[in-house]
């Protein structure tokens, strides 16, 4: 299973570092609009007559690319939390878990549309404020996780061991507990990244997404929502690339929890 | 006396009610003795071996170490007292090869200057331990329990402490392993003269090593007796509860 | 009444295939309190597991367990399931064998519900035979709230409530202090002339309990003795060791470590720990028969001749 | 007292969403009435308006005290007007609720029975084609966005065969293909969690106990096993009714259903803010109140909860 979701995954990387082959995905051509996949055109054209093999791509390393940063962030972020809520325990626990509550009780989604939809009403429309609003977000699920590997990690008798020797509650978090705790963690953020992926897609299709001209998975179905009758291939590759990316990440990060 | 501590009592919260685990104990060792702490499952000697090592800070009550009262833990005293815990299979980090484990507290101290040297006190606390050298590069799930005692053991004892507190180190442990594990820490009895806290509730091998055995039950140390009483006691008497009625006398 | 010939049990690892019970041989009597005895990694509770077919689909069982005439590895798994059912009850180890969020009494009676019995004597059969135990105020309890040795006590009355030919016991004693395991050792007293099995590493127990003794060392049967001869003077030298080792018998180890099942000595499997080996003990030895007790050890071998 | 406990920590969380919920609005840089009138009007209004509208809405008053005004008038449903529209806020959400509630309720109920005749098939079965086939089933069910599988059913029933209405509300073949799309992912995530809790259950020592009884292994399934597994599968459950709320959100969009979702939707791009700020407010309501109720249902379902950790 590693193997075939880590076969995925790299395929649709090395697509998209290809991507600049594929030509420029902003070049309009009006005579060519809507054509249908052809041997010039394998994925056919949009509306302005653009290749959809060369936005497609260019949108996997965009999905991509803002996918791993926002869970790199939320993974810092969350673990950090996490870590210290359930090392610490006491007040600090119990104020980050009511914090921790309150996110999880609004679901997620509904949080990045409304706060993405402020804050472009106020900044204007900007790739950062999608990611930060994601982040906003997505960092809980690590710190509840990191928060439970903890606990339970430092009930174990070779922590008490540790203390037992003399090492200080900094040494015994970062060389014995947060090493513990990493498996789990790796697995976590392989479905975060997928589950991400499907965020900002969701996002790009409600057009509350990364805005053209940068062409991305969602915003592109979006724009072929339209076209349905007429020419659904516009809709039809981004969506498919997004379902393979995906479903690499879920099946990788499947194939990794078996392993460990 | 080395080790010693007076009317300590200690209550954890558990859910939302407070259960007193010690209710003022009071119990001392002599160096290079052997101390057993009998007592059932539940009846507070876990803990009382934790606050004697400062794992577990006691409500009310002192603990000396030397004559020199404890309050907060010294590098010093981290150094002259170690825990042997219960079960081995949780006691090293299932992380680290178990040398790392070991070398640890030479580490934590910044005892061993070089590579060699760390690497001769480790192979040295080792062999005595009964560990072989292809022991030592393997990682805790590649051992059986009682390798990983033995492993526990060495890593105890590698700072060269003068008190152990051993909670019920073979409990988890088949008899003939158990055998081996114990004539072990007597033999480095005779050699360091270490004092030995053993936490147990098996009487036969209380009756085996103690030179003085304590009785706790409910939180309470209900009874002390000397070597001469145990060996004395029937085992059917010893075995059905009358202990703490035996130890009234005192 | 029981007869296990030649049973072995295959486990396929990442290893390799490890074989936990390798060829066993033993009958038990009708009204027989028979008690194996062994540590970790001898097989013991693989073997009780094998003989009433719950052991997980990654092992293979092959051999004979003829039970009343009948082998039960032949049998499909309904025919299985009713055996299991009525004839020979299995208790397994303690603590978390019981379903948590089922009452105490309620679990003691699902066998006799399976076997179709009326309500109102079921909850009676029940209830007494908890009082029986002293655990009959826990009719309506969840496990949670029972102690070890209750816990351990309403397993022995799950196995009695349906009235079996045989009960196999796996690790009664297992995870209890002194005063839970004497509570036990009084439940399996007034169990009266059963037909028992007993797996066990506890010795001290099985002496309190067994007519005889079946020592087992990896994987493999090593001593059929009866209890009290065996007590008292054991055959081979593992038993010896392991009576040794006993805090009461002077606390002597046997030397050196249990070989891992993946890679087991040539020959006889205690060889390399043991003082009496010779060259002979290369060659795997046969089960002797020596004044009514069964050895495997070379040392036997020369009073027969 | 731990519904006393638990009910306490539910009204924390109910104020840390509302305090979200109110700094959507309230602390982003700007003045919230210049706002509104520039979106009113669609132009910049004059100072004297933007300072009348300041003194009406009450925005000259400390922060605190507006965010106890709002919480006070938010909890019994008054949420304002509407920016965009002459109306309050809290009919604009009733009016659209029971379109959404249809779709829910019709996905929920089916995605759950199927979710647990497939997980618990999928568990007896390991390793057998019907567990293989469920797994590869729900693996494409978490990974295939609900809009484009939306589109792709659009595509083929609607455009190719003129079978079924691709948009629009009401009606049993309305709801066909967004219930379909819908419902599709969800199972998928519940499927396989259903599966994996079972499974779990199935490793543990009680089941050999339950085995060595002689029940079939029926029985041990569900009388044992999956009376077990309740115990998470019902959390997760509960916790997955946000999982609802994203796939309302996306399948009404794509389906052009008048609901909760295309509301959120186009209060946002409308600016229509407080329209927004109650949309989160409620779903935080509604989460808050499902985990509470089924958190209490525990105290009554696990012997174990009632006494303490």
């Amino acid at each position: 299973m590693v193997f075939t979701g880590g076969g995925i995954i790299l395929c649709i990387l090395i697509l998209s570092c290809l991507a600049p082959i594929a030509g420029d995905p902003c070049s309009v051509n009006m005579d060519e609009r809507l054509s249908p996949p052809s041997f010039k055109h394998p994925f056919g054209t949009d509306q302005l007559g653009r290749d959809m093999l060369s936005r497609v791509l260019h949108g996997g390393r965009v999905s991509l690319i803002v996918a791993i940063t926002i869970s790199l962030l939320s993974m810092v972020v969350g673990c950090f939390v996490g870590a210290v809520s359930g090392y610490f325990g006491g007040v600090v626990d119990d104020v980050i878990g009511r914090i921790v509550d309150v996110f999880m009780s609004i679901p997620e989604i509904v949080l990045n549309i409304a706060m993405v939809g402020v804050f472009c009403a106020v900044y204007g429309v900007s790739t950062f404020i999608v990611i930060f609003a994601v982040v906003f977000t997505n960092w809980v699920g690590y710190a509840r996780l990191m928060r439970g590997m903890v606990l339970s990690l430092k009930e174990r008798e070779f922590v008490l061991c540790a203390k037992a020797i003399g090492a200080g509650e900094w040494y015994i978090l970062f060389r014995h507990i947060i090493p513990n705790a990493a498996g789990p963690l790796i697995v976590l953020a392989t479905l975060n990244i997928g589950n991400v992926i499907m965020t900002i897609a969701s996002l790009g299709f409600l057009g509350l997404g990364i805005q053209p001209p940068i062409p991305e998975w969602g915003q592109i179905l979006n724009s072929g929502k339209n076209y349905i009758t007429t020419a659904p291939w516009i809709s039809f590759f981004p969506g498919l690339f997004i379902a393979l990316s995906v479903l690499g990440f879920n099946i990788l990060g499947e194939g990794l929890n078996a392993e460990s | 006396m080395l080790m010693r501590c007076v009317n300590v009592s200690k209550s954890f919260k558990v859910g939302r009610r407070r259960i007193e685990v010690l209710k003022g104990c009071s119990i001392a060792v002599d160096e290079g003795e052997t101390v057993v702490l009998f007592g059932e499952s539940g009846c507070g000697k876990t803990t009382l071996g934790r606050v004697l090592l400062m794992l577990v800070k006691p409500d009310a009550g002192r603990v000396f170490f030397k004559d020199t009262e404890i309050t907060a833990p010294t590098r010093e005293f981290r150094k002259s007292v170690q825990l042997i815990p219960q079960n081995p299979d949780e006691a090293l980090n299932p992380r680290w090869r178990i040398y790392d484990s070991i070398a640890e507290p030479l580490r934590v101290h910044g005892l061993a200057e070089t590579m060699n040297e760390e690497f001769d006190a480790v192979a040295a606390i080792a062999e005595k331990a009964g560990l072989k050298e292809e022991h030592l590069h393997r990682k805790p799930s590649e051992l059986s329990g009682g390798e990983l005692q033995r492993a526990v053991i060495a890593r105890a004892l590698i700072l060269e402490p003068e008190f152990v507190v051993c909670d019920e180190p073979t409990s988890m442990l088949d008899v003939s392993v158990q055998a081996a594990i114990v004539r072990m820490l007597m033999d480095i009895q005779k050699r360091t003269g270490v004092s030995y806290l053993f936490i147990t509730h098996d009487l036969e091998l209380a009756r085996a090593i103690a030179d003085r055995m304590y009785v706790m039950s409910g939180g309470r140390v209900t009874g002390e007796l000397r070597k001469e009483e145990l060996r004395e006691l029937s085992r059917e008497s010893l075995i059905r509860c009358e202990l703490p009625r035996v130890s009234a006398r005192f | 009444m029981l007869k296990v010939e030649n049973l072995v049990v295959r486990f396929k690892s990442r290893v390799g295939v490890v074989r936990a019970v390798d060829g066993v041989n033993f009958d038990v009597v009708s009204g027989e309190r028979f008690v194996f005895v062994g540590e970790s990694g001898s097989g013991k509770t693989v073997l009780a597991m094998a003989l009433v077919r719950l052991l997980p689909n990654n092992a293979t069982v092959t051999g004979r367990v003829i039970f009343d005439g009948v082998d039960l590895l032949k049998l499909s798994e309904k025919e299985m399931r009713k055996v299991r059912n009525c004839k020979i009850a299995y208790i397994p180890q303690n603590q978390a064998s019981l379903n948590p969020l089922m009452k105490v009494g309620y679990q003691c009676a699902e066998p006799l519900v399976e076997q179709g019995l009326e309500r109102g004597r079921i909850m009676r059969k029940v209830s007494e035979l908890l009082e029986f135990f002293g655990i009959g105020h826990r009719f309506k309890d969840y496990p949670h709230k029972l102690s070890g040795g209750m816990r351990q006590r309403a397993l022995l009355v799950m196995g009695l409530s349906r009235e079996p030919e045989m009960i196999i016991a796996d690790e009664p004693t297992k995870g209890l202090d002194a005063v839970k395991r004497e509570q036990v050792v009084e439940a399996f007293q007034k169990l009266g002339r059963r037909t028992l099995m007993v797996i066990t590493h506890d010795l001290p127990f099985a002496e309190k309990v067994a007519d005889r003794i079946a020592v087992m060392y990896c994987g493999k049967i090593v001593e059929i003795s009866p209890a009290r001869e065996f007590f008292d003077c054991p055959l081979h030298p593992y038993s010896k060791g392991l009576l040794e080792s006993l805090p009461e018998r002077g606390m002597n180890p046997i030397k050196g470590f249990q070989p891992s099942l993946v890679n087991l000595p040539e020959g006889c499997r205690f060889r390399e720990r043991c003082d009496l080996s010779t060259a002979r003990c290369a060659e795997e030895p046969p089960l002797l028969e020596v004044d009514g007790s069964l050895v495997r050890c070379w040392l036997y071998a020369d009073e027969m001749c | 007292m731990y519904v006393v406990r638990r009910a306490v920590q539910a009204v924390i969380t109910l104020l840390g969403v509302s305090l979200i919920s109110f700094s959507l609005l309230y602390i982003f840089p700007g003045d919230p009435a210049e706002f509104i009138l520039s979106i009113r009007y669609g132009y910049e209004p004059s100072a004297e308006d933007v300072a009348r509208l300041r003194e009406e809405l009450g925005l000259n008053r400390p922060l605190v005290t507006q965010y106890l005004d709002w919480l006070s008038r938010a909890l019994r449903g008054d949420f304002g007007m509407s920016w965009t529209e002459p109306k309050a806020v809290m009919p604009l959400i009733l009016e659209r609720a029971q379109a959404s509630a249809e779709l829910f309720l019709a996905t929920f109920l089916i995605s759950i029975f199927f979710a647990f005749v497939l997980g618990i098939l999928s568990s007896i079965y390991r390793d057998r084609w019907i567990d293989h086939l469920t797994r590869m089933f729900s693996m494409l069910g978490i990974s295939i966005p609900s809009f484009w599988l939306g589109l792709v059913l659009i595509w083929i029933f609607s455009v190719n065969f003129h079978l079924l209405p691709a948009f629009g509300c009401c009606g049993i073949k309305h709801l066909v293909l967004p219930v379909l799309t819908w419902s599709f992912s969800f199972m998928a995530i519940k499927t396989r969690f259903i599966r994996a809790s079972v499974i779990e259950e199935l490793s543990k020592e009680y089941i050999v106990t339950a085995r060595s009884k002689g029940l079939a292994e029926s029985a041990v399934v569900l009388r044992h096993a999956l009376r077990n597994a309740l115990i998470p599968i019902v959390t997760y459950l509960s916790m997955s009714v946000s999982h609802l709320i994203v796939g309302s959100i996306m399948v009404e969009v794509v389906f052009s259903w008048e609901g909760l979702g295309t509301l959120l939707v186009k209060s946002v791009f409308e600016r229509d803010f407080p329209v927004v700020q109650a949309l989160v407010f409620l779903s935080g309501v509604v989460m808050i109140s499902v985990n509470l109720v089924v958190d209490l249902l525990y105290t009554v379902i696990d012997p174990r909860v009632k006494y303490g950790e």
